[in-house]
């Protein structure tokens, strides 16, 4: 009875989207988002779901209408990319900060500049400080599976945050693939109605809602923010237990793969893990001890399981798809301070930036420990 | 005087905003949203854009509103509000929402957040054609971060970034024309109004908000802080304002121009002498400046009283 | 990677290359294969070069990277072998299939799989050269079956085309290499 | 900052609700004057409540009051607008 | 011969604009940024400098008419705070990867929400991504001096980034303190004229400026720009030496305080580092071996020089004036990377979020390690 | 013909836009820009928002622009202008660029980049005065990203986020009327043009570059395949905008009205019929949608009309 | 990707100096026609050239003299606006 | 921290405050000391209390938190003995600055200096009781002279104001608590 079509990720995230059937879709396009909005608008126009979409004229609309719909009391979700998010950056932090329960699907596109259209992680990277959720997807199935969870998760009273599903531009928004869809009902019936405690079009219990703080207060209401991250944490291995229920998959805050015995790992992001897992199955085969661990949730960051799953490694090397020019790529500096004081070796690699692909064979070096830093980039040296 | 004994009615004993606010002393931004929201009478939701109503209004954990409230930032207010239109929209039609009537939609922005950076979020709410009510309280420049030139400043007001000095005469540019602009966007009703003529005011308020579509109306509120005028004289200098010409009463509904009153077209000198702000034009080697404005008030007002004309035809 | 076959195929953006490397994807898992399908995204309009690519193997297929040394590379449209480095990372015992009369000197180093899907569709009627071509390489791969093949490019192709008119396309190019 | 609420006691992003948020008085801001009424000559227009920017002139239904002043700053501007100059500003 | 005056730290940075003379400055106000361009306005309107001020209608334009008079010719500075920062974040990326000049203060500021006025350096942390240069002054006389600085480093061929100096909100930018000014023609010789190799306005080379990356291309224009962050490390110090015979005064990527045989250290950016001076004072007359490494320079990160300064040390408190909810503070995070696998024990504080003030009593649990996580937070307990 | 000689004149035997980009076959932005660019006789700048001509003219390393060309995002071209025309002015005040004939900033955006996402940034800088000329090549959606509905789309007409469907017509709003907004800005010249009216366009074009201040020229532009027409066909589709009075050839001087062109008025079914993205109106359940659509462009047309009459009393 | 550069031998930002610049030969674009002109009939116009979106109209001075098919994408605009028909889409 | 004297002025915007306090550092750094002057910054407007700051000592002040137990509160504004914890973290050897004939009752466990500044103000008929209020500062605090900060007054305060209302005023405020 599982209904398996061959579907880009953009499009399993509109299925996902159509059987949510949320409210209000605020939205603007931006490559390579597009196929999601694309095939949501279109199962619209014909009738599939009621939800109502606003095409609003900018990304920092789009994230600000996000914020009105939920605040009001209606269930709200969106996409974007690259420049949308950057443009919108300063109201995703202020969604976070207002608890508004998003859900946005965001197709991994280097920022500019130079404009580029291809993936890499530098959008999301932008706003890790800015205390939304962040999934990181690593097959069209998996974009379908979190945007099922999401809102779950965002609407959870313990979070009440947006969630960000990441899907690797092009690699998995415009890939087809096998996907595997639950049931309309069973979704319906998963997430739930959407109820909001202090919806702003509740007119006989009025809310001032954004209000300005002191020094008195500031910090006070920063500091709720960040524990309704870290109980994200728990949130999302009991919204993952309750769906592996219904689809048999499970998809919690990490993946440890093939890690119990491995002296190196990787540790990656996204659409990569794959390559990367076919990598081990080959060193395996071979009788490296070779493991990944694929993070879903880069934020919340699972800094304690992390460390318990590489405890065993000897060393790891850790895949940034993302620079910090002048400073310490993201996803190395997460792991360096979730590992400061073990004994385990750390290596990071910045690769695939704007497109730029990763092979098995640099795979290979990179378990080997001969890649340069930047792995992949014509004019790079090794290291000595 | 009936209708604002309706305006106290509508408050059902109520102050929609409060005392206990930290605006400045005789700031005039407070009896316009007074004006405004206690002549709607169904239920209202606000969205408030940054600006000195916002910030002064809600030090947490005070708030000196009382009907829902809601700032997201500076320059989306239009779009938040969008937001919340369509969620009623969409829950109203999903029957998610308690039956009763239909809860009105304002927004409160300051000329910056209007004309300036709010000024996108603005148009293309006003394309999409949600239904809410958008006041811009112009008070002709950044007020809340110390009275800084804005897209509405007048030519030859001093402000902190456009100040009058030995190089200086104030601000360079003409004003941008808002009300033009929202005109121009062919939204059902638009209005141009000030805050101390206040019936014209809530009239313009009672159609605004029957309108069938996105409403928008300017109104020019006075600042004693950044005009430079003694609190109390508030209506004298929003009237002189209004008796020049410098800021004609009028509506567009439906595309058709119609004045609301009827100015007595006094020389500009009267508003510009009513603040510190112009001082320095009076200064004589400033005296073209004034007849510059002079005529420029003069061309504005022809071409306003010719649409009005070719509504008429 | 064991058991995986990958396919290049090349086309000038709008003639169907993207959508016949997913047909053949989609029948494919309908056969219980493990698929992949996607096309190379660039600046470039209607009328430019592009590749897309299939993969198929027979367990789930997790590499997201892209296809470097393909086992087949189609040629929709022949012009291409003068610009676009068809033969490019072709695995040894690889080939092309090719849609033309006769093979160009370009590809006198490689196998070549003569189709000529030009001259198949006009003779059809409908112009579906891209269908001609995809079942030509179904007939080469040896799977999947004509039928099923047909069955996933209604499906896809949708309400817009004629049936018929694909079915046939389909099974002219089948019929050739077969 | 004892007396101040833990961040755990902090309602969910800082929502207040009006009901029972706290209120600054800002009668003290007054800078010596404050307004005061012969309500013999009132007229009930209502203009010195619909102008006050502290929501600060009293009503009982629809009939002035006077004020509240613990909100008042004192502006002037009730008895500026005053029809029948029934507000005047008197030292406190 | 030395013009010491008292001013905000705003006015600081407002002479030394007046001194430098710049071609454009497009700016948009913000609060606690107010104080340098109504001073530099003031200072235009009276014909003390004859900079073209543009007024422009929002933050990211101002940015993008930056990059535009940047490029086209003209030596271009700016200046904004916290929302104002995020609203231009977008094109902050674009600036560094045109490679525009442009030299920008920053009057850090909590970002929303809640909107709050007050110093932190969330808004800082929002870019550190972005390939741009950000230089800390600790008081109103670093401000200035890093200001004057700043052209010479943005400018420099081996650099040619944004340059940012960040002052604290209010601390900085509206405190008034001595601020010995240089001479102007001091200045002006200092800073030289303004000469860009591709001006746009320069019809007779045309140039294509902003170009499409594809991933042939796109990784390679992103590695040249961190290396030109990494050169801008050598840069700074050339600059700050030749700034010193001029002032006396050395404001490098670094400055070690007391450290040189420390056993506890304190990191810390701004202006909080002044006040960790006076207590380490304290300390030390108590027979306490602590010390401080303030960081002037963010980005670039001075990893090696941080390590070798804090090499005898056995445990070092950070303090990061920014949260990253979820995961880990920036500036801990950068350290951790920095001295990672050495036997150092690391203890990351975040504080003063908002303008929550920090104090010597503070400071002092800090040395101690009794300090919370959270340092001055109500309801905050301390780890066990 | 002495006007197309001129221009070919004017390009001194070197395209602006050269051969070997990537835009599709067929497409009318590339006439646009050599009409414009051609036209002016002293050296320009160019300024281009993201999108399709952007997009597909830059591929690093290649490039088919000829003239300094500038590129920074999509919505700030006006902003990006800003800061150059700035320079400029600022270093021809400071003799720091070599004496000769002052650069001509010219802007190319499409639609979207000027009237929704790029709105803002071009309204501030009309309100500041520079001396720019923005053209928005306006092809009614955001074509670069796949056809996506934009403020500029008609109603009525299919995009992929206002798809025709079993439930929907297309866009269920009207244009935003960006023309009129530019115009209520009260900057120096502002026109309306269309790609084929070659000759007209060149000569707004003249009169732009020599306004003494802003500029803003609104062309309507096709797109074969966002608008599904033969490309061969451009000629005739826009015709069609032009003669139904879907898109009137018009300009404002100094706020003053004046009709370039008469056109015949045709039936609208004429401009809709030429396209596949109206297709769907065709249906017998949507008869309704076009008569709707003949009111308003009849409407709009009156009202023009009647500020073209006022422009001459 | 042997053939491309390396990153330190780019040009600083990717700024493209036209001179230098490689550009794409769009010839390949056209699917079976192309243009060809009865010289005898052109009047020298010059509509062709203006209209053509790939600046593959030829010129010598001002005067008409052909196309370049290295970059003409076979659009047919060129044809449908000459006014005297004097080109005419060809098969290749 | 040895040396360092920390005042807090109390008064509401609009007031003088923040100048006073700034006056007061500038005429103490011309006499060579380590300054520093600050005022308290929140959404309030016109008319609510606000705080300034003024340290002072024998070298540069480094520490850039606010003042929690300042040696001298200076009460610009009577009324806000009411509402502003004026004597709040006051320093135990530390005193108070009044505007007023009398200490009011709220100030009856601290030391305080009264300075009736409202009335000697209006007496010299030009308003300055903030600077009538400093001068009397100066004296208590024995620094700097009146003549340094007259100075320093009149450069502050600018062209706007006649500098001999100014000079009056401060000395006045001197003589009385000299
Ligand atoms: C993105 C951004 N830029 C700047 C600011 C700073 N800011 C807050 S309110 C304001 C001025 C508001 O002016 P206006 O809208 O006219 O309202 P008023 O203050 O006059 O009430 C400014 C510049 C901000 N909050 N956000
Ligand atoms: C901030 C941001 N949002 C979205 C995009 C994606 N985007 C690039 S071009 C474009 C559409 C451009 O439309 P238009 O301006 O009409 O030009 P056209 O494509 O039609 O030439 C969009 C949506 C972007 N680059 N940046
Ligand atoms: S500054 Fe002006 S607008 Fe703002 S609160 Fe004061 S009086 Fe009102
Ligand atoms: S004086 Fe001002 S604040 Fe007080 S009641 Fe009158 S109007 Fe209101
Ligand atoms: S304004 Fe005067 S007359 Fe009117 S209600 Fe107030 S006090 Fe009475
Ligand atoms: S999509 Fe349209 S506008 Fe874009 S290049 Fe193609 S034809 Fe031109
Ligand atoms: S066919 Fe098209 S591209 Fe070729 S020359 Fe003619 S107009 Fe130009
Ligand atoms: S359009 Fe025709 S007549 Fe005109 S120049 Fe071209 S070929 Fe000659
Ligand atoms: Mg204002
Ligand atoms: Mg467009």
């Amino acid at each position: 009875m599982t209904d398996v079509r061959l579907l880009t990720g953009g499009e399993a995230v509109a299925h996902a989207m159509r059987q949510i059937d949320p409210d209000v879709v605020p939205v603007y396009p931006i490559t390579p988002q597009t196929p999601i909005i694309q095939t949501f608008a279109k199962l619209i126009a014909d009738g599939e779901a009621s939800t109502e979409i606003v095409n609003v004229e900018s990304e920092h609309s789009a994230m600000s209408a996000a914020i009105g719909a939920a605040l009001a009391g209606g269930r709200t979700m969106t996409a974007t990319s690259s420049q949308g998010l950057a443009l919108m950056a300063e109201v995703v932090y202020i969604a976070a900060s207002m608890r508004a329960p998003i859900v946005m699907a965001l197709g991994n596109r280097a920022l500019s500049g130079p404009i580029n259209i291809h993936c890499d992680h530098s959008d999301s990277m932008l706003i890790r400080d800015s205390g939304v959720v962040q999934l990181f997807a690593e097959s069209a199935q998996d974009a379908y599976d979190l945007t099922v969870m999401a809102p779950r998760i965002a609407e959870d009273a313990r979070v009440l945050l947006p969630v960000l599903v990441c899907l690797d531009g092009f690699t998995i928004t415009h890939s087809a693939e096998p996907v595997s869809l639950l049931p309309d009902d069973e979704v319906a019936r998963f997430v739930g109605p959407y109820r909001l405690r202090n919806a702003v079009l509740d007119t006989t219990r009025p809310t001032t809602q954004g209000p300005f703080a002191m020094p008195d207060y500031y910090f006070e209401l920063r500091r709720q923010q960040a524990a309704a991250l870290e109980a994200a944490l728990d949130v999302l291995e009991e919204v993952a237990a309750e769906f592996e229920l219904l689809s048999r998959r499970r998809v919690g805050a990490l993946e440890a793969y093939r890690l119990e015995d491995a002296t190196r790992a990787i540790v990656a992001l996204g659409s990569t893990a794959g390559t990367v897992k076919d990598v081990v199955d080959e060193l395996r085969d071979e009788h490296e001890a070779a493991g990944l661990l694929r993070l879903v949730s880069f934020r919340p960051f699972p800094s304690a399981a992390i460390a318990a799953a590489l405890e065993g490694c000897a060393s790891v090397a850790v895949l940034d798809r993302a620079d910090s020019p002048g400073g310490t790529p993201p996803l190395h500096a997460e792991l360096a301070a979730a590992l400061y004081g073990s004994d385990l070796e750390l290596a990071g690699h910045v690769y695939g930036l704007g497109g730029r692909e990763l092979h098995p064979p640099d795979v290979r070096e990179i378990f080997r420990g001969a890649a340069a830093p930047y792995v992949g980039l014509r004019g790079e040296r090794c290291p000595v | 005087m009936s209708r604002l004994k309706t305006i106290v009615r509508n408050q059902r004993g109520v102050q929609p905003l409060r005392g206990g606010h930290s605006l400045c002393q005789g700031c005039g931004v407070p009896m316009v949203v007074r004006t405004v929201l206690s002549t709607i009478r169904q239920p209202v939701v606000v969205v408030n854009a940054t600006g000195c109503l916002e910030v002064a209004t809600t030090r947490f954990p005070t708030t000196a509103w009382n009907v829902p409230w809601l700032h997201v930032a500076f320059e989306n207010a239009a779009a938040v509000a969008s937001g919340v239109e369509s969620a009623q929209r969409v829950l109203r039609r999903r029957h998610a929402l308690p039956a009763g009537e239909e809860v009105a939609v304002v927004v409160f922005a300051g000329d910056g957040g209007t004309y300036d950076i709010g000024l996108q979020a603005l148009s293309g709410a006003l394309e999409r054609g949600h239904r809410f009510l958008f006041v811009c309280y112009d008070n002709e420049a950044y007020m809340n971060t110390g009275v800084q030139r804005s897209g509405a400043t007048p030519f030859g007001a001093s402000t902190t970034t456009s100040p009058a000095g030995l190089d200086s005469f104030g601000k360079a540019q003409r004003r941008k024309d808002m009300t033009a602009i929202a005109v121009a966007h062919h939204v059902p009703y638009v209005a141009q109004a000030a805050s101390t003529h206040w019936h014209d005011l809530s009239v313009k308020v009672e159609r605004a908000v029957a309108a069938d579509g996105p409403a928008f109306l300017n109104v020019l509120t006075d600042c004693p802080v950044g005009w430079g005028h003694e609190p109390k004289l508030a209506k004298q200098v929003i009237d002189a304002a209004v008796e020049t010409c410098f800021w004609p009463l009028y509506e567009v509904v439906e595309g058709r121009h119609r004045l609301t009153y009827t100015p007595r077209q006094a020389p500009v000198e009267e508003w510009l002498g009513s603040q510190q702000r112009f001082a320095h034009l009076f200064r004589p080697e400033n005296a073209e400046l004034i007849s510059q404005i002079q005529g420029q008030v003069e061309a504005d007002w022809n071409e306003l009283l010719a649409r009005c004309e070719e509504g008429r035809m | 990677m064991d058991g995986m076959t990958e396919i290049r195929w090349h086309a000038r953006a709008g003639q169907g290359a993207k959508t016949a490397a997913q047909i053949l994807a989609l029948a494919l898992l309908r056969t219980g294969k493990g698929v992949q399908a996607f096309p190379e995204y660039g600046p470039e309009r209607r009328g430019a070069p592009l590749r897309a690519y299939t993969r198929v193997a027979d367990r789930p297929i997790r590499r997201h990277d892209s296809v470097t040394d393909p086992d087949v590379v189609v040629v929709l449209e022949p012009s291409l072998v003068h610009e676009a480095g068809v033969a490019e990372g072709l695995a040894p015992d690889g080939y092309v299939v090719f849609n033309g009369d006769e093979a160009p000197p370009e590809l006198d180093e490689v196998v070549v799989r003569c189709v000529p899907a030009q001259r198949l569709a006009s003779k059809l009627g409908s112009g579906f050269v891209n269908m001609v071509m995809l079942g030509a390489v179904a007939a080469e791969l040896g799977e999947p079956p004509l039928a099923d093949l047909q069955d996933a490019a209604v499906e896809t192709l949708g309400r817009k085309v004629a049936a018929d008119d694909v079915r046939r396309a389909l099974s002219e190019g089948y019929a050739w290499l077969n | 900052m004892a007396e101040l609420s833990t961040w755990e006691s902090l309602p969910i992003a800082g929502a207040v609700r009006p009901s029972g948020a706290p209120r600054t008085k800002t009668g003290g801001w007054r800078t010596g004057e404050k307004p005061a009424v012969d309500v013999s000559l009132c007229v009930n227009c209502l203009l010195c409540w619909l102008y006050c920017p502290d929501s600060a002139v009293t009503l009982s239904g629809e009939t002035f009051t006077g004020f509240d002043l613990e909100y008042c700053k004192g502006c002037g501007i009730c008895a500026d607008v005053c029809p029948v100059a029934a507000i005047e500003m008197v030292p406190e």
